[in-house]
């Protein structure tokens, strides 16, 4: 299938926004506030394809961004690794984890809310494993020196953080693209519909979630080597902390779940969202996130599917 | 006893019914007749109240309900067997059933039981199975009398010989009369238009949103356009 | 230590009180979740809520915990009743993920509410009871702590009997699996919907009554309970309340031991391996039941 | 040699036999029909041969090699496919998603799957509906799309459970003829029905399942006129002639 | 000239989240200094700027932290104030690196934070060997003049950077100080239940429990331990969140009684410590070890300020750096900046005894002395 002329006009206005941004963005804050945005939806497109399209709704994607970002930190701290060579074997790790967990869980047909506890239970052992082991430091967390180069993964010109991110966003955007418009998609969603039916067609259903939950995987723990890199920071909190499983799904389910620009859409009005609130009502602590709060419930009221409910209603 | 007029139905966008018009007398069978996807289960589903109407009145015992809420409907004794069965697959059977008269009838529940169970032997085989994997024309037992237990004034069954072995779909139109002898009113929606059509006093076909047909069952069988539209003959 | 046996039973019984607490707060969550299908992510708000009530029900006004409940659990009712009624079922259009959602958005509404309203101070009170013993001969256990797992006990066989033999209950477990043939009987799937949330919402009412006494509240407290709770529920079988409580009384005690074998830190993990373990082998739960 | 061959087949559930030693062949060109009543075992029977549920005992052949036991995609894969008595759509999903997921177990190509999906929805008379979601089917229709989506497999063998309950007579007839244009194809078909007009019109072979037991086989006019298949499923209400 | 009228300090505190109590006391803290400053003519040497706090809330989160650091930046601050928990002060202070602004750590205790060389990163306050050797010092010291009594320690700390930290330098130096360690129980933020721990110190019979948590869990501890009964000879915590705050002494008297604790505390015989608690009374906020680093951490940048005669950052950066600033509340001597870290910083040890906190080392500040081994009544 080709893109239609709409599309692709839409997507080439979307790609030269984003590659032009820091031309006009010259705040280090507001880039930095750009940069976390699509951190969140890279980290949202990594659970839209697992749970948006498979239908398989995690609450534990921290399992996989914690790795991510464990290995790639714990390679370079502890045994020397060059940076890209730990992003390389964190990324794989992602994805090693996920199959393990897929293979686990959906061997005994584990589905539905199940699924999504086993893998909030299977990031807090992790995040007391990384919490009481030594060698990924424990309760001090992990933290990788300053060594500023892109040899070792580490700008410091932030503008390249940001074309960093953007790249890689753009490679699990083309991946999820792919698989909407492969027989691996189309299998995907059909194991979302109705396993029964699906398996009465020769779909190995087994497979193909422990596919999807692979690739998802390894995309997250791709989210996870980046936050490394970029606060150069990590304890057990933030990698396998309950915090970022919400990150990964609130975004893709405001922006519209199963839909290609879903995740990235959610991200930046959750980001808009918060920044207007905190700009609004900054002033006394905890107001900004209470106004954040109501307006997510604003958003759900209106927008049921999703923001890309929007403009599938149009279309 | 229950009169519609002017009915309006659909789906969002998609008008399903257009300008029904309907009269059920106390003590009748009345058919439904239609063929695939015309809007009788649609129909059925408004007067149960559980699609709002677009347009047009029903009154039943003489009161206005459409639009009311399903809870009344079924309180004040309008019951359906709905299709595709509806039962509470994690409940067991006897379960279902006594649900049957959870808004009606609950005082009794153990004499309809009795009955109900009577009429399906193979129910009481199965009090404690779970209701989801019961066969599937069990499973349309279940429903049927699910629907008896609430001691219904009304019971519309929508296809309730679905799936059902000859041999028990002749018992369940037998089982139709003997529950209309005892006075329940009865509206039958079938694809089984021989047998429906024997037992049934009047009868209305619906055709793209409105009754094209209706009148004295008996009439009705040899009326050559139904013959034509729905036995293939 | 560990081959003492007046030991190990006291670890034991502390384990089952502190497990009591987390059944009660996980069978409210096993209620909404058995019946929305869905993770309540305001669970642990909701605590905390109740929590402050029953604080500033004794601070301002007086009024032991133990009395206090009598006012909370049917307040909580009515408040979980509405909550569902007015906010969660009409901004959700009764889409699970959206419900998830609109608990989440409810979760950080409350949290932040009660630091704007009652700081993040952290709150305790003192009654004299909590420092009374019972004897029962391994360990001396608080007063409060045995009147916990009482409570729990109870609430367990009450909701056990209330799903298994009222109508109401069994209406509860039918719009859990079909709501329209629900609605075809004359349930108000709506109202029933409620009325889950609503008693959830008791029931976590009650457990913070009884925590109250030897815990303390902050705007953050919910979580250490939340976690546990959604363990729980699905340790015990989804659905069920009879494995919701075993399961919260085998995670305090799993807790307890491996709390004291491995520390309490790492003895968290006891929790979720015995948590896994029990999913890979009977991924039902206890008494979950599989329907085809 | 028969296309699918099961001996001695049998599943109990808890205190239940729902099948007990059942046999049965389906030859190649012709299409075979299992009758009997509610509760039977019928659907169970279609349950174990697909690969769905695992018989206790028995064992079943496809093409003379052994499938007992085989997972249910792997048996499709085989070319054996069943549809769902209680029909089981992919909700969400269009008429004609449905039908390519079938088709991709031949076409590993998104937009040929979709273009046949499109040609099986004409064969079967809904083409009309080709972009509505499943969930706004009919049962009637729903069924219709189950057969689709297992005919978009390709199979060697389909295995229908009751795909024309609810479809009015002039309907049935319909498919009816799109069944023996199946078969004509060279698809082999063993079917459940309770429509006695189709079975009798449709079916070269006839077996009858009674408490899990298979007590009758022969051909429909044989079957038809069977003391105890009358008294089991076809109820004395059968001598006059229905259809 | 034109001189600007403020200067900007930023608050990198945790005002929501699991640490927002400790965010706003630590605000309270630099509030009062920033109050104090402003009243007696703000900076003189910027023709009597008033110093402006702006607060950017890091919500218990690194991320949230970077952001705000980037964000203050770009609004002008001329320094930062905060962390509190390390890994926010870690991440934080790297972000105020990168934008050039000097990052001045209150509370964090891990020593990487400036450990890692990063220019214009300060830390007022010790750190954790200096804590952890005075502590063991004080220890020694209390325990040689009552006879010797204790031999055998457990330590008990919360699982995070903090408490593991503070166990993993204590396991390693207490034998040296003649201290058998027993066991070393880690438990999480949040613990539901202490009674396990209680249980396990009155199995193990220590005859100190060391604690470092943060205040809900040392609460919990200390009246897990007073419940059980744990025949203990005394409780010696490093950072213990609860010991040394009026708040849990106020409400549980009994469970405080006699605990030490080594912590950031103030030199009570200093007159303008007197006058610091006293504010603090009149504005009702808990005399904390918060309040006091953030108090006296802002006092020190603004003698920087004043000094640099200049809102430049890098002047300020200086001025810090070659700080030898003394009038401040804490029981250090004068400034002394090695690496971004102060020389003189030191922790006290002080005692719960009745309704008051008393400082019972180093000596040169005690204020009354250590009550130990605790009389048994
Ligand atoms: N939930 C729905 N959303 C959209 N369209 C629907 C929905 N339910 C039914 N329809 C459409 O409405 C029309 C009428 O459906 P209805 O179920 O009332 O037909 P019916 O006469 O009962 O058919 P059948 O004999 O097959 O049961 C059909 O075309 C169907 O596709
Ligand atoms: N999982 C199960 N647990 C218990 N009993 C079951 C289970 N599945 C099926 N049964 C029972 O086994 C029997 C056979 O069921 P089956 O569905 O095979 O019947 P069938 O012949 O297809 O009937 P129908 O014509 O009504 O569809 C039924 O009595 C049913 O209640
Ligand atoms: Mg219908
Ligand atoms: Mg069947």
């Amino acid at each position: 299938m080709r893109l239609r002329s709409g599309q692709a006009g839409a997507l080439f206005v979307l790609a030269a926004f984003f590659l032009l941004l820091p031309q006009f963005v010259t705040s280090s804050y507001w880039l930095g506030l750009w940069t976390l945005t699509l951190f969140y939806a890279l980290l949202g497109q990594s659970w839209n394809l697992l749970g948006g399209y498979g239908g398989q709704v995690s609450f534990g994607h921290a399992v996989f961004f914690g790795t991510g970002a464990y290995v790639s930190a714990v390679l370079q701290v502890k045994f020397g690794f060059n940076a890209w060579a730990g992003a390389a074997v964190a990324v794989a790790a992602g994805g090693l984890v996920g199959a393990f967990l897929g293979a686990v869980s959906f061997r005994y047909g584990l589905r539905g809310s199940y699924f999504a506890l086993v893998t909030l239970a299977f990031a807090e052992v992790f995040r007391v494993l990384v919490n009481s082991w030594e060698l990924t430091g424990s309760g001090f967390g992990m933290l990788i020196p300053l060594r500023p180069g892109a040899a070792h993964l580490q700008f410091t010109d932030r503008t390249w953080f940001y074309y960093l991110i953007l790249a890689l966003l753009a490679a699990a955007c083309a991946l999820v693209w792919w698989i909407e418009r492969s027989r691996f998609g189309a299998y995907l969603v059909a194991v979302r519909e109705n396993e029964d039916a699906a398996q009465a067609l020769g779909i190995d259903c087994f497979r193909v979630k422990v596919v999807a939950i692979t690739l998802s995987g390894a995309l997250a723990s791709v989210a996870g080597v980046f936050y490394v890199q970029y606060f150069l920071f990590v304890d057990s909190h933030i990698g396998y902390g309950p915090a970022m499983s919400v990150n990964a799904l609130l975004a893709p389910l405001i922006g519209g779940a199963g839909t290609l620009f879903g995740p990235l859409i959610g991200a930046v009005a959750l980001g808009a969202l918060s920044e207007l609130t905190t700009l609004a009502l900054g002033k006394t602590p905890g107001v900004n996130l209470l106004a954040f709060g109501v307006l997510l419930l604003v958003i759900l009221r209106f927008l049921p599917n999703g923001l890309m409910g929007l403009f599938r209603g149009r279309a | 006893m229950l009169a519609v007029d002017g009915l309006h139905a659909g789906y969002g966008a998609l008008r399903i019914l257009r300008g029904l018009d309907m009269r059920i007398e106390r003590g009748e069978i009345v058919a439904v007749l239609g063929a695939n996807g015309v809007g009788k289960t649609t129909l059925n589903n408004t007067l149960c109240g559980l699609i709002r109407p677009t347009g047009g009145a029903i009154t039943w015992l003489g009161e206005p309900i459409a639009g009311a809420r399903p809870e009344r409907i079924v309180a004040s004794g309008l019951i359906q067997v709905p299709e595709g069965r509806r039962i509470f697959p994690n409940l067991t059977v006897r379960e279902n059933l006594e649900l049957g008269s959870y808004r009606r009838a609950r005082r009794n529940r153990d004499r309809n039981l009795e009955r109900v169970l009577i009429w399906f032997p193979r129910l009481g085989e199965r009090l404690r199975q779970q209701a989801g994997t019961l066969s599937g024309g069990e499973q349309q037992m279940l429903a049927t009398g699910r629907g008896l237990m609430g001691e219904p004034q009304l019971l519309i069954l929508d296809e309730p010989s679905l799936g059902l072995s000859p041999r028990m779909v002749d018992e369940m139109f037998g089982l139709i009369r003997r529950i209309n002898a005892e006075g329940v009113t009865i509206v039958l929606v079938e694809q089984n238009v021989v047998q429906s059509l024997g037992i049934a006093h009047r009868a209305y076909v619906l055709e793209n949103g409105v009754f094209a047909l209706s009148g004295p069952a008996a009439q009705l069988v040899a009326d050559p356009r139904l013959k034509q539209a729905y036995l293939g003959l | 230590m560990l081959a003492d046996p007046v030991f190990l039973l006291a670890v034991a019984f502390n384990g089952l009180t502190v497990g009591a607490i987390y059944a009660l707060v996980a069978l409210g969550l096993a209620l909404i979740y058995g019946v929305l299908h869905i993770i309540n992510f305001a669970h642990g708000s909701l605590l905390m809520l109740a929590l402050y009530a029953a604080f500033f029900l004794f601070t301002l006004g007086g009024v032991d915990p133990y009395v206090a409940v009598l006012a909370l659990a049917p307040g909580f009712f009515v408040f979980g009743y509405l909550l569902q009624r007015f906010v969660i079922a009409p901004i959700s259009f009764g889409r699970d993920t959206n419900v998830l959602l609109v608990t989440l958005g409810l979760s950080i509404i409350f949290d932040n509410l009660a630091l704007y309203l009652w700081t993040s101070t952290t709150r305790t009170i003192n009654v004299p009871y909590a420092q009374t013993y019972v004897d029962i001969g391994v360990t001396a256990v608080a007063l409060p702590r045995l009147v916990a797992l009482g409570a729990a006990l109870l609430v367990g066989v009450a909701f056990w009997l209330l799903m298994t033999r009222t109508d109401l209950g069994k209406a509860i477990r039918a719009v859990a699996r079909e709501r329209q043939g629900a609605r075809i009987v004359g349930i108000s799937v709506e109202h029933i919907f409620a009325v889950s949330f609503g008693l959830g919402t008791a029931v976590v009412a009650l457990a913070a009554c009884l925590l109250l006494p030897t815990f303390y509240v902050t705007p953050t407290v919910g979580y250490a309970f939340v976690l546990i709770a959604f363990t729980t529920v699905v340790l015990g079988g989804m659905g069920s309340f009879i494995g919701a409580l075993l399961g919260g009384l085998l995670l305090g005690v799993v807790e307890a031991f491996s709390g004291v074998l491995l520390g309490e830190s790492l003895g968290q993990i006891g929790i979720f391996l015995i948590f896994i373990l029990v999913l890979l082998f009977r991924p039902t739960g206890f008494f979950g039941q599989r329907v085809a | 040699m028969a296309v699918l061959e099961a001996e001695g087949v049998s599943k109990r559930f808890g205190g239940l036999q729902a099948v007990a030693e059942a046999s049965l062949r389906v030859e190649p060109g012709r299409i075979t029909a299992l009758i009997g009543p509610n509760g039977a075992g019928k659907t169970t029977l279609f349950a174990m041969i697909s690969g769905f549920l695992r018989p206790d005992s028995g064992s079943i052949r496809f093409d003379g090699r052994e499938i007992t036991g085989l997972a249910a995609h792997r048996v499709c894969r085989l070319g054996l496919v069943r549809t769902f008595q209680i029909v089981q759509p992919f909700a969400g999903l269009t008429v004609r998603e449905n039908i390519a997921v079938g088709g991709h177990l031949k076409e590993p190509d998104r937009g040929r799957a979709l273009a046949a999906a499109a040609a099986i929805a004409r064969q079967l008379g809904m083409e009309a509906m080709l972009d509505a979601p499943a969930q706004s089917l009919t049962v009637a229709g729903r069924k219709r799309l189950e057969l689709a989506r297992a005919l978009a497999t390709q199979p060697r063998l389909l295995l229908l459970d009751e795909v024309m309950a609810g479809l009015i007579p002039t309907e049935v007839s319909e498919i009816v003829a799109v069944i023996r244009a199946i078969r004509d194809a060279g698809v082999d078909i063993l079917l459940i029905e309770h429509v006695m007009q189709a079975v009798m019109s449709l079916s070269d072979d006839v077996y009858v399942l009674n408490n899990g037991r298979i007590i009758a086989h022969g051909a429909p006019g044989e079957i038809a006129a069977n003391g105890d298949v009358i008294e089991a499923y076809l109820g004395q209400g059968a001598a006059h002639a229905r259809g | 000239r034109a001189q600007p009228k403020t200067v900007k300090i930023g608050l990198i505190h945790p005002m929501t989240g699991m640490f927002a109590y400790n965010g706003a006391q630590a605000f309270a803290g630099a509030k009062l200094a920033a109050d104090e400053i402003n009243e007696r003519g703000g900076i003189r040497s910027l023709g009597g700027a008033k110093i402006e706090l702006v607060v950017g809330d890091s919500q218990s989160k690194p991320e949230a932290a970077v952001a705000e650091v980037d964000k203050l930046s770009e609004a002008g601050v001329a320094c930062f104030l905060g962390g509190y928990a390390s890994g926010i002060g870690l991440t934080a202070s790297q972000a105020a690196a990168r934008q050039g602004v000097p990052f001045m750590s209150d509370t964090p205790v891990s020593d990487q934070i400036t450990g890692r060389g990063l220019p214009g990163v300060f830390r007022f306050g010790p750190g954790f060997a200096t804590i952890t050797t005075a502590a063991l010092d004080a220890l020694v010291a209390i325990n040689d003049a009552a006879g010797k009594p204790a031999k055998t320690v457990i330590l008990v700390h919360e699982d995070g950077a903090f408490g593991s930290g503070m166990a993993k330098f204590l396991a390693a130096e207490l034998p040296k100080r003649g201290f058998q360690v027993l066991d070393s129980i880690a438990h999480p933020t949040p613990t539901r239940d202490f009674t396990n721990i209680g249980l396990r110190l009155r199995a193990a019979r220590p005859d100190i429990v060391m604690p470092s948590s943060y205040l809900n869990e040392y609460t919990l501890l200390a009246r897990s331990i007073h419940q059980h009964r744990v025949p203990v000879k005394g409780i010696f915590s490093v950072i213990g969140g609860g010991a040394s705050n009026f708040k849990f002494i106020r409400e549980y008297n009994a469970a405080a009684q006699y605990i030490m604790d080594c912590n950031h505390w103030i030199d009570p015989n200093k007159p303008r410590s007197k006058r610091f608690v006293k504010a603090l009374e009149e504005r009702k906020v808990d005399l904390t070890y918060e309040v006091m680093l953030n108090y006296a951490c802002m006092l020190l940048i603004a003698d920087a300020i004043e000094r640099a005669g200049s809102t430049d950052r890098a002047k300020i950066s200086a001025a810090i750096a070659s700080s030898t600033f003394e009038d401040h509340i804490m029981p250090y001597g004068p400034t002394k900046f090695v690496g971004g870290q102060n020389q003189g910083a030191q922790p006290a040890t002080t005692q719960v005894q009745k309704m008051d906190i008393e400082v019972i080392w180093p000596q040169q500040f005690a204020t009354a002395k250590a009550i130990f081994p605790i009389p048994q009544a």
